[in-house]
This record gives structure tokens, sequence and C-alpha cells, in this order.
């Protein structure tokens, strides 16, 4: 009885019903919503994003933000793909090491610039989001990575793998979705950051080294940004230095909200944020399906921020009202 | 006498040499965004016209394609007091104020690429790189060929207000109605947006939506790309042939794996070309900016300027295929 | 080495100030293995300053320690654990968002940040802790919505489960029952006999008296004294804590007490507190007293408006009034000075002059447009007559000192010449000399006729200055104990909810 | 015991306060300074970079294309001091103007439909103010999602078409004032008003109170929900202003109108020495400091430097800012 309440009450599953009804409705209304192509479709939409929403997440967690990802995917995809074209002679497995090198590295620098500053990230990292984004211009030159200087191995990643066929990215998405649950569930430092997060002033007092982790979560989340950076040039066959990653923090921070994370930190879990990309995913691949234009899913994104914060508002406020009770 | 002869000619010298540098006309090409691979071949056919002819030449784009971020653009070349501005413009008409007063100063306006559809009395003439009320036409007969003239056919454009695409889509279910393609039938229109995230779930919805489709037309390069991606994924190249605008060097590895028989597009290296040669004559008066007037441009040939100042680089598409697409290198 | 002679930690000339003004100075104590030391003292004596530096909270400004007879620094929190040394926080710090039994093992100190985390051993020797401790919580549910009694006995077992050589108390029994306090007792005796070292800070003489074995007495920074408990009574204790006798530490002010001013009836707002009713007259000084957390400043919050109660009326001048938030009740003559200087009193980076006209908009700026001439001669008249010390009104107030800095705010609320002054804790934190002038103040406030509610921790404060003294528990007025009457025992006993519950029974 | 804490020994009494600072450092070391001192860099520098730039009707007709921008970095610079933000008067701005052309086309009198766009800026910033205020959710937050929302529901209204505008309402920025183009000279109008009224009165002296320490504010009795809603509305309705002048400007609507333009208002008013967790801050600043952007970028356009650069010098000024405003204010706080 208790276990059943627990499980009904979760966050987990109130996304997952979501995604159940979501699916069902647009099944109703047009039935080849509902097949495996269709499920191949979603799941090739979403590894970028699930792969940014596990480092964003983290950042959450530790009462951080993280604007810059789009960037940092960005810089760091067009680093690997400017190696490809520009140095064919290096082995193409090398392009992950550039990617989620540079990636750690831009995250490495918002992080020391919100923990030596003492500067809110939320305005650090809009500052790197222009300032990475103008380096990624300067770098190429303001160039395209073409089609034909990414090699076929690397794109062939997206497309399919030996186990039954079913692509590469998908399967690395989810090694990273593991990842991060093991991390966060199972490693000191991955506690330690939800204690941060949870009572900033507490945790220094207990001892958990606040600048490092706060450098850790930025670092884990510019890797990761990295990582799908890579992984662009990978789905997409090419890297841009305007598109590449332009406009991804909103729906990577949608997807981690509407996935149970809290803005005030302290909370949020793995599976959570992930079947908070999925749902993204399963509003992005109905709405064509439907006939809806392209131009809502602005409006709809943001909505769905909103909504978010709201429902996050009315379950932290239980939590309130009894903490103040013995407060005061 | 010696000593006159030798001012003269001094002075004739000097005169000479001034006259040239003023003869060299500053020509200077606002793309839509910086980024844009399809600028960089426009912009190679400028760099060498110019290097042939007395221009010098600058391009310059804003980071994003939005409406009025050419604006700042237009203001600081006006201020710098170039003599031509070439542009491809982000929108038909947040640019005619900026333009009007550009021309007020003597600058001649000249929009590549795209034009201000409506508002065409702010610009003053407009190269396009081929006849736009042909691409229709062409495109349905590329589809057609590709599947035997018979089936469902759809149509991936870029965003739902792009005045070319617009056009060319009119053009389209214009040429359909013909009876040579009387077993085809036009089931759909959908927009990417010029994105290739959007694009690829609007082209997945085609297919789910339409199990019967034969042939997709993308008359932009960001969508035709996508879909040829969709297409190679889903292994479905046989079933569902794709065609439209592309670059060559994005569909290049889709043509080589059979994934796309055929696109089609123009020079952009020609518009470049052409435009410098235009600007550089009109100054000199070699040219004049008259409907019905024509001039000379080397390796183009005789051009005519046509109805509405406008100017076509090419008369039809060039069409791309595993023959030819080694040929070019943009 | 039998070195059960040598003391735990022996502390030599410890001296600690904060922004140049010193909050100890000197201690020497020594804390000696198996035994429960007291520290007492009144509000800001120096003894919770002293607990920290031993926790490695602060570091002390001068002096040493020695841990076993060596000398240790500890430079943080963490430290201090590494070293066997646990703080119970008087307010419990917790992780919300953690459970219980996470709480209680982070802060152990545990090396490299990828080692996997013991669950279910944790769970278990949490489990094991509760149990000890005789508390049923489920050590898998989220700290978040635990009551403070039990946050706080998450806090003890995490002293435990750390097997700390020397765990300090800071008021720990505040918010528990009366079995809950008896629990904490044997285990603290139980403790005691293992050996280790405990030290206890209480304002209750009776607990102090059940469990411990020594006290150490501190006064104004100082160390007083440090004598086996039973070699003092309760007489003793209170003089060395107060240094001197009560009457020649505050005088009683003769105002005529006059109408009915501020009257609350039926006051309500669910949990925090429950049916409050009471009457303030003009003149009359009336005193709040409790344990911290009894819901008084609530109660002064909700005649404010800054959180208004759901039930209850409330009377000015006999006239039933509707305050919403703050600004109706300065309109109805109330001003409010709050417990926390800094959270709610002061704007630290704007000018002391600003900081004293805040309230009073109407007055600076008759059409809205401030008068610069106006500010200027009501800050420095203020500044005058409350004797605020001070480089210049336009410097920022956080560069005062924290009394001068409560005189501002007094100085705000009288420039908007109240009929009602509720002063919530208002000598906090404020060196003594400066205590004595705010007596001084609020003797001459009253009598100007006006009517005061003054909430205070300290119990000689509140003997010496009301003329009624009303107390809270739990939430609710247990007791109207008018000043002749009034005796520390008497209040206490009123403030003590189960003390009372059990004499009634 | 004889060391019982005297209370005032002299050693005491000088920890009472400390010394006033002198007049020329409470003056001079003051982030407006370095706004300042940059501004007349960065002249220098665009002068060295390109020989057009030196020119006053130049650079008055470049202020312009940032006006709309920096008269609502005015009002934001006012909730920013108020310790709160708002990300959506860009969007504010688009779905505003989108609204007003929209109606206006669609046959509606021109007087109804500025109302109409008036009205809707209104109704945004009160969405703001509701979620801010009422639900007590982080303004920073909220205004990502109103940001993304609001230029989303103008991209349904209006498509990605644009929406022309009737002739007459066309040119705003020809018109000028004593040889100033009207954008700059209601900017500079708007600049003295908003100074005036947060530097000399109550309500400008509330929002630095509210922005110290809010809790304080409220004890204080200001009446803090009324300020922060007045400020909410304030800035929705100078956005929709500014939309309405981007119209004019531009003659035409579209959804993407005043794209990215948060980043601007936000860096006006950091780079003008407002202090991002509030409580400080001047319009004077944000006014400095608007000319400082116009300049810099301006001077990049003109020398034909690439774009990127200017995101770059953009991205480094907002963080050096933030960096040497805390770093300033830290100085002069003890």
């Amino acid at each position: 009885m208790n276990i059943v309440r627990s499980i009904l009450v979760r966050r987990e599953t109130g996304i997952a019903v979501m995604i159940v009804l979501l699916c069902l409705a647009v099944g109703l209304y047009k039935p080849q919503f509902l097949t495996l192509n269709q499920l191949r479709v979603i799941l090739l939409l979403v590894p970028l994003i699930m792969i940014v929403a596990m480092g964003q997440m983290l950042v959450l967690v530790a009462r951080h933000v993280d604007l810059s990802v789009g960037s940092m995917l960005g810089l760091s995809a067009m680093l690997a793909g400017m190696m490809f074209r520009d140095m064919p002679y290096i082995p193409w497995p090398v392009g992950f090491v550039v990617a989620i090198g540079a990636g750690a590295l831009l995250g490495l620098l918002n992080g020391a610039l919100v923990t030596v500053f003492k500067l809110p990230a939320i305005i650090v990292t809009l500052g790197t989001l222009n300032l990475y984004r103008g380096l990624t211009f300067i770098v190429s030159d303001a160039r395209q990575v073409d089609r034909q200087f990414v090699p076929s191995a690397l794109k062939s990643m997206s497309q399919t793998s030996p186990i039954f066929g079913i692509p590469w990215i998908i399967f690395m998405a989810l090694g990273i979705v593991l990842l991060a649950w093991w991390f966060t569930r199972h490693t000191i430092v991955g506690r330690q950051i939800f204690a941060l997060g949870s009572n900033p002033s507490a945790a220094e007092l207990r001892g958990v080294k606040v600048n490092q982790i706060t450098l850790l979560v930025f670092t884990i989340s510019g890797a990761l940004s990295g990582l799908a950076g890579i992984m662009y040039a990978s789905r997409w066959g090419f890297v841009n230095p305007s598109n590449t990653g332009a406009g991804f923090e909103f729906q990577v921070i949608a997807a981690v909200v509407i996935g149970g994370v809290s803005i005030n930190g302290g909370v949020g879990t793995v599976p959570g944020v992930m079947l908070g990309v999925l749902l993204l995913g399963c509003v992005a691949a109905a709405l064509p399906l439907l006939g809806i234009p392209g131009t809502a899913q602005g409006a709809i994104y943001g909505a769905i921020i909103l909504v978010a914060l709201l429902i996050d508002r009315s379950v932290r406020q239980q939590g309130i009202a009894s903490l103040k009770m013995v407060r005061a | 006498m010696l000593k006159k002869s030798l001012i003269a000619l001094a002075t004739g010298l000097a005169l000479s040499t001034a006259a040239f540098a003023q003869d060299k006309i500053d020509i200077v090409f606002i793309g839509k965004n910086t980024g844009n691979p399809y600028f960089d071949s426009l912009t190679k056919g400028f760099v060498e016209a110019c290097e042939k002819i007395a221009c010098n030449f600058e391009f310059v784009a804003p980071a994003t394609a939005e409406a009025t971020s050419q604006i700042p653009f237009i203001e600081a070349q006006i201020q710098r007091g170039v003599d031509v501005i070439a542009i491809s413009p982000n929108s038909p008409d947040a640019l005619n104020q900026v333009f009007d007063a550009a021309r007020a100063k003597g600058i001649i306006v000249m929009t590549v690429n795209g034009d201000i559809t409506g508002n065409e009395s702010h610009r003053d003439l407009t190269i396009l790189p081929t006849d736009f009320t042909k691409v229709g036409a062409d495109q349905v007969e590329m589809v057609g060929s590709l599947i035997g003239y018979d089936g469902e056919i759809a149509i991936l454009s870029a965003t739902t207000e792009a005045p070319d695409q617009n056009f060319w889509i009119k053009g389209m279910s214009e040429a359909i109605k013909d009876p040579k393609y009387a077993k085809m039938k036009l089931v759909a229109t959908v927009y990417g947006d010029d994105q290739p995230e959007k694009s690829t779930t609007e082209m997945e919805a085609l297919l789910s939506n339409y199990p019967d489709l034969k042939g997709v037309i993308a008359p932009t390069t960001v969508g035709v790309a996508a879909a040829a991606q969709v297409v190679q994924s889903r292994g479905i190249a046989d079933k569902v042939k794709v065609t439209g605008l592309g670059l060559p060097s994005e569909m290049r590895d889709f043509v080589k794996d059979g994934t796309v028989e055929a696109f089609q597009l123009w020079s952009p290296y020609n518009e470049g070309w052409l435009a410098a040669h235009l600007a550089v004559d009109l100054k000199a008066g070699k040219a004049k900016n008259e409907v019905g007037s024509t001039f000379e441009v080397p390796n183009l040939g005789t051009i005519t300027i046509n109805e509405g100042n406008s100017i076509n680089t090419q008369s039809s598409l060039t069409t791309f295929n595993a023959e030819n697409i080694d040929q070019f290198d943009f | 080495m039998s070195d059960s002679d040598v003391p735990l930690i022996s502390a030599r000339g410890i001296s600690k100030s904060f922004a140049g003004v010193s909050v100890l100075r000197d201690v020497d104590l020594d804390l000696n293995k198996g035994e429960i030391h007291a520290l007492l003292g009144e509000n800001g004596a120096g003894k919770s300053t002293f607990a920290k530096i031993l926790a490695g909270v602060h570091r002390p400004t001068r002096g040493t320690l020695s841990l076993n007879g060596q000398s240790v620094e500890i430079p943080n929190p963490l430290a201090a654990q590494r070293l066997g040394i646990t703080l119970i926080h008087q307010e419990p710090i917790s992780f919300p968002d953690l459970s219980v039994a996470e709480n209680l093992v982070l802060g152990r100190g545990e090396d490299g940040w990828f080692n996997r985390v013991p669950w279910a051993e944790m769970t278990r020797e949490a489990r094991r802790q509760m149990d000890q401790l005789g508390v049923a919580i489920d050590v898998t549910r989220p700290m978040r919505g635990l009551s403070i009694a039990d946050q706080q006995m998450v806090e003890i077992g995490r002293a435990l489960a750390s097997d700390s050589r020397l765990i300090i108390m800071d008021e720990p029994t505040a918010p528990l029952t009366p079995r809950e306090v008896e629990t904490l007792f044997g285990i603290a005796r139980r403790l005691r006999d293992e050996g280790r070292t405990i030290i206890f800070i209480s304002h209750r003489l009776e607990e102090v008296r059940a469990l411990c074995d020594r006290v150490t007495i501190f006064r104004d920074g100082n160390k007083i004294s440090t004598d086996p408990i039973d070699s003092l009574n309760d007489a003793d204790i209170i003089r060395l804590m107060i240094g001197r006798p009560l009457k020649e530490y505050m005088h009683k002010h003769n105002a005529s007490i006059g109408e009915v001013a501020l009257e609350v009836e039926g006051l309500t707002l669910p949990g925090r507190f429950q049916d409050i009713s009471f009457k303030v007259r003009r003149g009359e000084i009336v005193g709040l007293g409790g344990l911290v957390g009894a819901g008084r400043t609530e109660v002064a919050c909700a005649i404010f408006g800054i959180q208004p109660a759901e039930r209850g009326v409330v009377r000015v001048n006999g006239a039933p009034v509707d305050i919403r938030q703050p600004h109706d009740a300065i309109a109805h003559g109330l001003a409010f000075v709050p417990e926390d200087r800094a959270v709610s009193g002061i704007f630290r980076t704007l000018s002391v002059e600003q900081n004293i006209t805040a309230a009073v908009p109407g007055k600076i700026a008759p059409r809205g447009f401030i008068r610069r001439a106006i500010e200027k001669l009501l800050a420095a008249d203020s500044v005058k007559k409350l004797r605020i010390r001070l480089a210049s009104v336009r410097q920022p107030i956080g560069e005062l000192s924290g009394g001068n800095q409560q005189k501002a705010i007094l100085a705000r609320w009288l420039l908007a010449d109240p009929n009602i002054l509720i002063l919530d804790e208002p000598t906090r934190g404020i060196d003594i000399g400066v205590k004595a002038e705010f007596y001084d103040i609020i003797g001459e406030l009253a009598e100007q006729g006006r009517a005061i509610l003054l909430i205070s921790s300290e119990l000689p404060e509140l003997l010496a200055l009301c003329d009624r003294i009303l107390v809270m528990a739990e939430g609710r007025l247990t007791a109207e104990i008018p000043r002749a009457e009034a005796t520390q025992e008497k209040v206490m006993q009123a403030a003590v909810p189960r003390i009372q519950q059990q004499a009634a029974a | 015991m004889s060391t019982t804490g005297a209370p005032t020994t002299p050693a005491a009494a000088m920890h009472e306060a400390a010394p006033a600072r002198p007049v020329w450092h409470v003056a001079l070391v003051r982030p407006e300074t370095m706004t300042l001192v940059l501004l007349i860099v960065a002249i220098i520098v665009a002068s060295y970079l390109s020989p057009y730039f030196l020119d006053i009707g130049y650079i008055l007709r470049s202020f312009t294309l940032s006006a709309e921008f920096a008269l609502v970095a005015l009002v934001l610079t006012m909730v920013i001091i108020a310790g709160e933000i708002d990300l959506s008067p860009a969007s504010n701005m688009a779905l505003s103007a989108c609204l007003f052309a929209w109606a206006q086309a669609s046959g509606i009198p021109m007087p109804i439909a500025i109302a109409i766009g008036l009205l809707a800026g209104l109704a945004m910033g009160a969405l703001n103010a509701f979620m801010v205020i009422a639900l007590q959710l982080p303004s920073i937050i909220v205004t990502i999602g109103t940001l993304t929302l609001y230029r989303g529901l103008a991209q349904i209204i209006a498509g990605d078409k644009s929406i022309r505008v009737p002739d007459w309402f066309i040119g705003i920025d020809k018109v000028m004032v004593l040889g100033i183009p009207v954008p700059v000279v209601i900017f500079i109008v708007a600049a003295l008003v908003l100074g005036l009224i947060l530097a000399g009165t109550i309500f400008g002296r509330q929002i630095y109170q509210i922005g110290t320490n809010e809790v304080a504010a409220r004890y204080a009795g200001i009446r803090t929900r009324r300020i922060k809603l007045t400020l909410f509305l304030l800035i929705g309705l100078v956005s929709a202003v500014a939309g309405m002048m981007t119209a004019s400007r531009l003659g035409s609507v579209r959804y993407d109108l005043g794209l990215g333009g948060e980043l601007q208002m936000v860096l006006m008013a950091m780079l003008g020495g407002t202090y991002i967790f509030g409580g400080r801050g001047t319009i004077l600043g944000t006014f400095l400091a608007a000319w400082l952007l116009v300049v810099v970028s301006t001077g990049m356009t003109v020398a034909n430097l690439l774009p990127a650069i200017q995101l770059t010098v953009l991205g480094v000024l907002l963080i050096v800012a933030i960096i040497a405003t805390n770093f300033i204010y830290s100085r002069t706080q003890r």
C-alpha cells in the first residue's frame, strides 16, 4: 500500500503518465504515431538533448544554471569538425577527445568565473553563451564544415549498429543516462552535489568542498555538451558556426525542469529528466504529424517551462510550509 | 618645350594615377548571415571578378539572419561611402528605409540571389540566379522523371512565408496540371523552417502520414539535405525519391551512395561574378540600368536587363547527378 | 600511556572578535574526559562563540587549543569532525532534500569522491542509531517535513554515529518533549560513562543540575568561573551570570498607566499560535517571554501585518483594525523593532539617514520629492537624541556597530511617533553599556505614554523592565504574571510547556 | 573578575563606527566612472579603427538602431535595482508590435490598434508580475519562460511574414528635433525623467531599499509588492512603446523584431554599474553604458570587423562589467 502510494506520488510517474496519455491521444487521431518507426523517430530526435540534459541537471541541482550549453556544443563540434577537415590524417575517434576536452575546458571556465568571482551563474553563462558563439565564428572563420568532411564512420553512428541496427547514438545516450544515474545515486560526490544544492551553508559546515563541486558540475556540463557536439556532427553530418547548438539551452532547460529538477537546487532524479526529455521528444514528433505548424513550438516550450515552474512550486510549497513552522 | 612637355607628362601621370584610384569602385556584399556555405561560393565570384576589374570588394554579414540584423551594416556602408551595396536581403520590407537612405547618397543598391518582392521600388536592380518563373516547372519535371511520372509527391519547403520558395511552389502547382503529370498527385506541402531538426521531423511525418509517397521536392538547401538523410537512414532510397535545390558540397555524399539520384541548382559563383562586372560597368557608364538594355560579361556573354530591373545569371537550372557532381567545387 | 588525567581539551587565552568587536576575551578552560560540562551565561555572553571555536566554525583571533595535551589547529568543521568533535547546532542544520540516513553520515569526511555510497550499510547503521536513541523515524524518508525535535534527534544521532570524543550540544532540549529530554540525558550519561566529553549549553538550571558535572559561567565575553555543579546554588549561578544585583543593573520607570492602546483577542494562525488574547495599556511595558520557537515573534508579526493571523481581532485604542501589511499597522500608530537586525532591520549598504527615515516617507517628501534638508535635519536630530555614534549620517549603516545600528532602527520608528511599540529582542547582540542606554530609552518611551510590548528571552530584562509578563509556550499563552509576583522560576515554569502540563495534571 | 567588560573603553569606542570616506572617494570610486572612462576609450579606439566613425550625425543615426533597447534598459535598471530581473522585454516588444500591426492590418482604427499594443505590453508585464510577486517564483526563470512564450505567441500570430504599417506611421527615426532623431530624444527625456524619479522621489528611494533588503523594507512599511508590480507594469508598457518605435523605424513588423535584445538590455544595465543582486545602480550609468555599447558595436561595424568579434566582445564586456562592478562595490563597502 505504502509502496504503491509512494510510486504514485512520484514525479516520474506523473511524467510517464503524461507521455502515455499524449501518445494515446495522438495515436487515436493518427494511428501511425503508435508504430515502431515512430519510436525510432523519437529516439533519434532526443539523444543530443538527453546527453546535455544530464549535465544541466547536475548544474541545476547544485543551485546554478548553465545557459551556455548550446554555444559549448557548437564550439566543440566546430573544433572537432575542423580537425576532420583540415587534419584528415588524424584518426577520427580523436574527434571525441577534442570535442569532449574542449567542452570540459569551456565548462571549467564557467565554473571558475562562478566560484572565483562569486558571480551568479545565470549572468556568467549568458555572457559565455555569446562569448563561445563568437569564438566559434572566429576559429571557423565563419565557415561551415561540410558533410563531405565528416567521417562516414562517425555519421553511421547515428544510423546503425550491429545490435538490431539500433543506431549507436541511442546506446550512447542510454549509456550517459545510466552513468548519470550511477553518479548521482551511488557516488559520494554525487550525493554531495545534492547536499550542496539542498543547503549550501550547511554543506560548507559539513565539509563539502563547495568550490570544487561547483567547478565539477560545470565541467561535466561542458564535457557532455562537447560529446553532444561531436554527436551533432554525426547526426546531421555538418557543423555550422551559427546554427549548431543555437537555442539549445531552452529545450534542455525545459526538459530538465519538466523532469522534476527544482530550480531551487537539491531536487531531481535521472529517470525524471530522462522522461522529461522523452516527453519533449514526443511533443516535437507529434506536432508535424498533427499538422501543427512549427511556428507554435516556441510558445509551447515557453508554456512548458512556466507550467513546470508552477508544478515545482506547488510541490515545494508543502515542504516550505513545514520548514517555516519549525524556524522563525 | 621639353620642359613643358615633361611637366605635362608628370601632371598627366599624376592625374592618371589619381584617376585610376578613383576608378576603382568600392563594392560591398552583405550576406544573410555569416557561416552560410551558400555565400562562400557567391563571394568567391565577387572576389575573383575584382581581381580582374577595377573594384575593391568586401563581404560582411550579421551573425543571425533576422529581419533587422542587416540594418547596422548598411548604415555603416553608407557612412563609409561605398559605391555599390549588393545584398541578399533578410526581409522583403524591413530594409526599405535604409535602402532609400543609401540611394539618396548615390549608392547603387542591388539585391542578389533574392529580391524584396513587393518593394522593388526601394532598390535599383536585382540579380537572380535563374528565371524564377521556370523553377517550379523544372522541379516538377525532375521529380516526375525520377518516379516515372506516377505517384504521390510532396514538397518540403523552408519557412511558410519564404517569398522565393512560395513563388516556386506556386509554379509547381501550376505545372503539375499539365496532362503529362496526370498520374502524379501533390499531396502535401510542409515547412522545415530551414532548420535541420525541424526539417527532419517534418520529413519523417510526411513518410508516416503518406505511406505511398513516391517523391519529395525540397526547394531549399537545408531541406533537401535533411530529407535525403531521412531517406538514407530509413533505407528507402528506392521507394522515395528526393530531389530539390541543393548545394553540391552538401549533397555529394548522398548522390554518391545513391540516396539521391539528381538535384538542381544554379551557380552562386556566377551571381557574384556578374554583380561585380555590372557594378563596375554601371559606375563607369558602360551599362545603363534600364529595362531592355544589355551589357557584356566575360564567360557569361550578353546579359539583358529584364522587366522590373531584374537580371538572371542563367536561363535554367543546372542538374547535378553522379556523373557531373565532381566537376563542381562548391 | 594512561592519560586519563590529561584534559581532553585545553583552551588557553582564547579570544575572538568580529569586525573589531571583541566577543570573547582570554578564555582558559580545561575539559576532562568523561565529564558533562555545562556552559552557562546570558545571551551574547560568549558561550556559543566558544563552542563554535572548538567545532571549527570560527577561528580564534588569539589563543591556543590542545587535544590530549597536543597542540591542535581546528581550521574548519571538517577538521573538527576528524578530531572527533561534533557540534549539534541550536537550530539543526540539515539537508531537507536528502534522506535521514544520508543526513546522518554526511560530513564524516569520507575520502574519495567516486567511492561508492554504501546505501544498505548506511541505512542499517542509521536504523541502529535511531533505535538507540529510542525514536521512530523512517531513515529512508527525506529530512524535509520532520519536526524540529526529530531533526534534533537526527543531529544527535549523527554525533553518535561519528564516534565523537567531544560532543557539543547547544541548547538541545528547547524543542524536545520531557520524554525525549530524558532519553537524551540517558544517552548523554552513557556517553560520559564511555569516557566521552559532552559540552551542554542551556538556559535551564534544573537541566544543568540534573545532568552536568561541572559548570563554567561566561559573562560579556569573559570566563567568570568553573566549578563543580554541586558547589553552587541557583542564586550563586544567577549572580555569577548577571554580575551585579538586578536593581542596580536596570531601573524601573515610573510612567502612569492609561487606557488600553492595543488589544488582541483570539488571535490564531494554525501551526504557529493559538487563541492569543491580551491588552497593553498606554504607558505600560508588557513583557512577552518564552522559549525560542514558542511563537512570540509570530504573534508580533501577525499584529504588525507581516504575516497576518487567520482568526482573531486586533483593536487599537478600542476600535477593531484590519491590518493586512505593515503599511496599515504604521497608519494605525504601531511600530515594530524586529528581532534579527541584519535580516529584517537595516539596509546595510544605504546611508544612516536613509535608514532612519525609511518608515516616514511622508515627512521627508511631502509631495513625493525628497527634501534633502528635511531628511538631514530629522536624521541629525535622531542621532543626537539617541546618542548614535557615527562618523557621518551619509555613511552606510553597515559601517556602524551593532548597538548603534539598533539605535538607528529604533530612531526610525520613533520618527513615526508610534502609540504602540513592539520590541522583539531589542538588546540582542549589543554591548552591555549600550544595553543600559536602551533600558533607559524604553523607560522614557513608556513615560511618554506609549504602550510597549517587549519580547525578550532574557529573564532579568523582563523582570526588571515590565509591568506585566505574558508567557508563551508552543504557540499558546500560558501565563500572565504581574510585576510584583514575577520571578525567574515562575516565568520559566510557564515557558516550559511540559512542566506546565504535568503540574496541571 | 575585575576585567568584567567595561562597555565603552576607548578601544571599543573606536569600533563604534568606521570613519567616513573622503568626498573624492565617494564621488569617483563608482562604476559610472568606469563606464565613462570606457566610453571615452571606446570613442578613441573606434576613431582610430575607422576614419568614418567620428561623425556625430552617424553616431546619432546608429544610436537610433539601439534606442528602443536603451529605452527599455532604463526601466530594466530600476527593476534590477529592486532585486528582480526581466529578460522578456525584447519578446514583449515583438508580441505587442505584432498585435498592434495585426490589429491595424485587419482594419481596426489606428488609435485602437495602438491601444491594443500598449495594453498587450501591460498585460505581459502583469503576467510576469503575477508569477514573481503572487506566486513567489524567481523572476530570472519566470522571464526566461515568458521570453520564449511571448516570442512564440508572436510567431503564432504573425507567422513568419511581415506585416506592414501605414506610411504615415513610418519613419520616427527620420524626424529630427534640433537635429537629433526623435528616438534619441525620447531616450534622453526618459533618462532624465526616470533619473529624477529614481534619485529624487520616495518611489525611487524605496526601489533601492527593496533591492537592498526586501524583508527590512517590508518591516519598514514599504509596500514592496505594489512597487514591484509598478515596475513590472512599467517595463511591460515601455517595452510595448519600444516595440512600436521599432515598427515605425522598420515600416513593418515580424515576429523576430528585437530578437536577442534582452542581452543588450542586460548588458547596458550591467555596464552602467547596476548591481546584479539589487540595491545599487543609477540611470546615469545605464545612460552612459547605452552610448558605450553603441560606440563599440558601431565602431566595429564601420571598421568591417567580423560580427563574430562583436559577439565575443559583448560576451567579454558583460563578464568584465559584473566583475568590475562587484569589485568596486566590495571596495566601497566595509
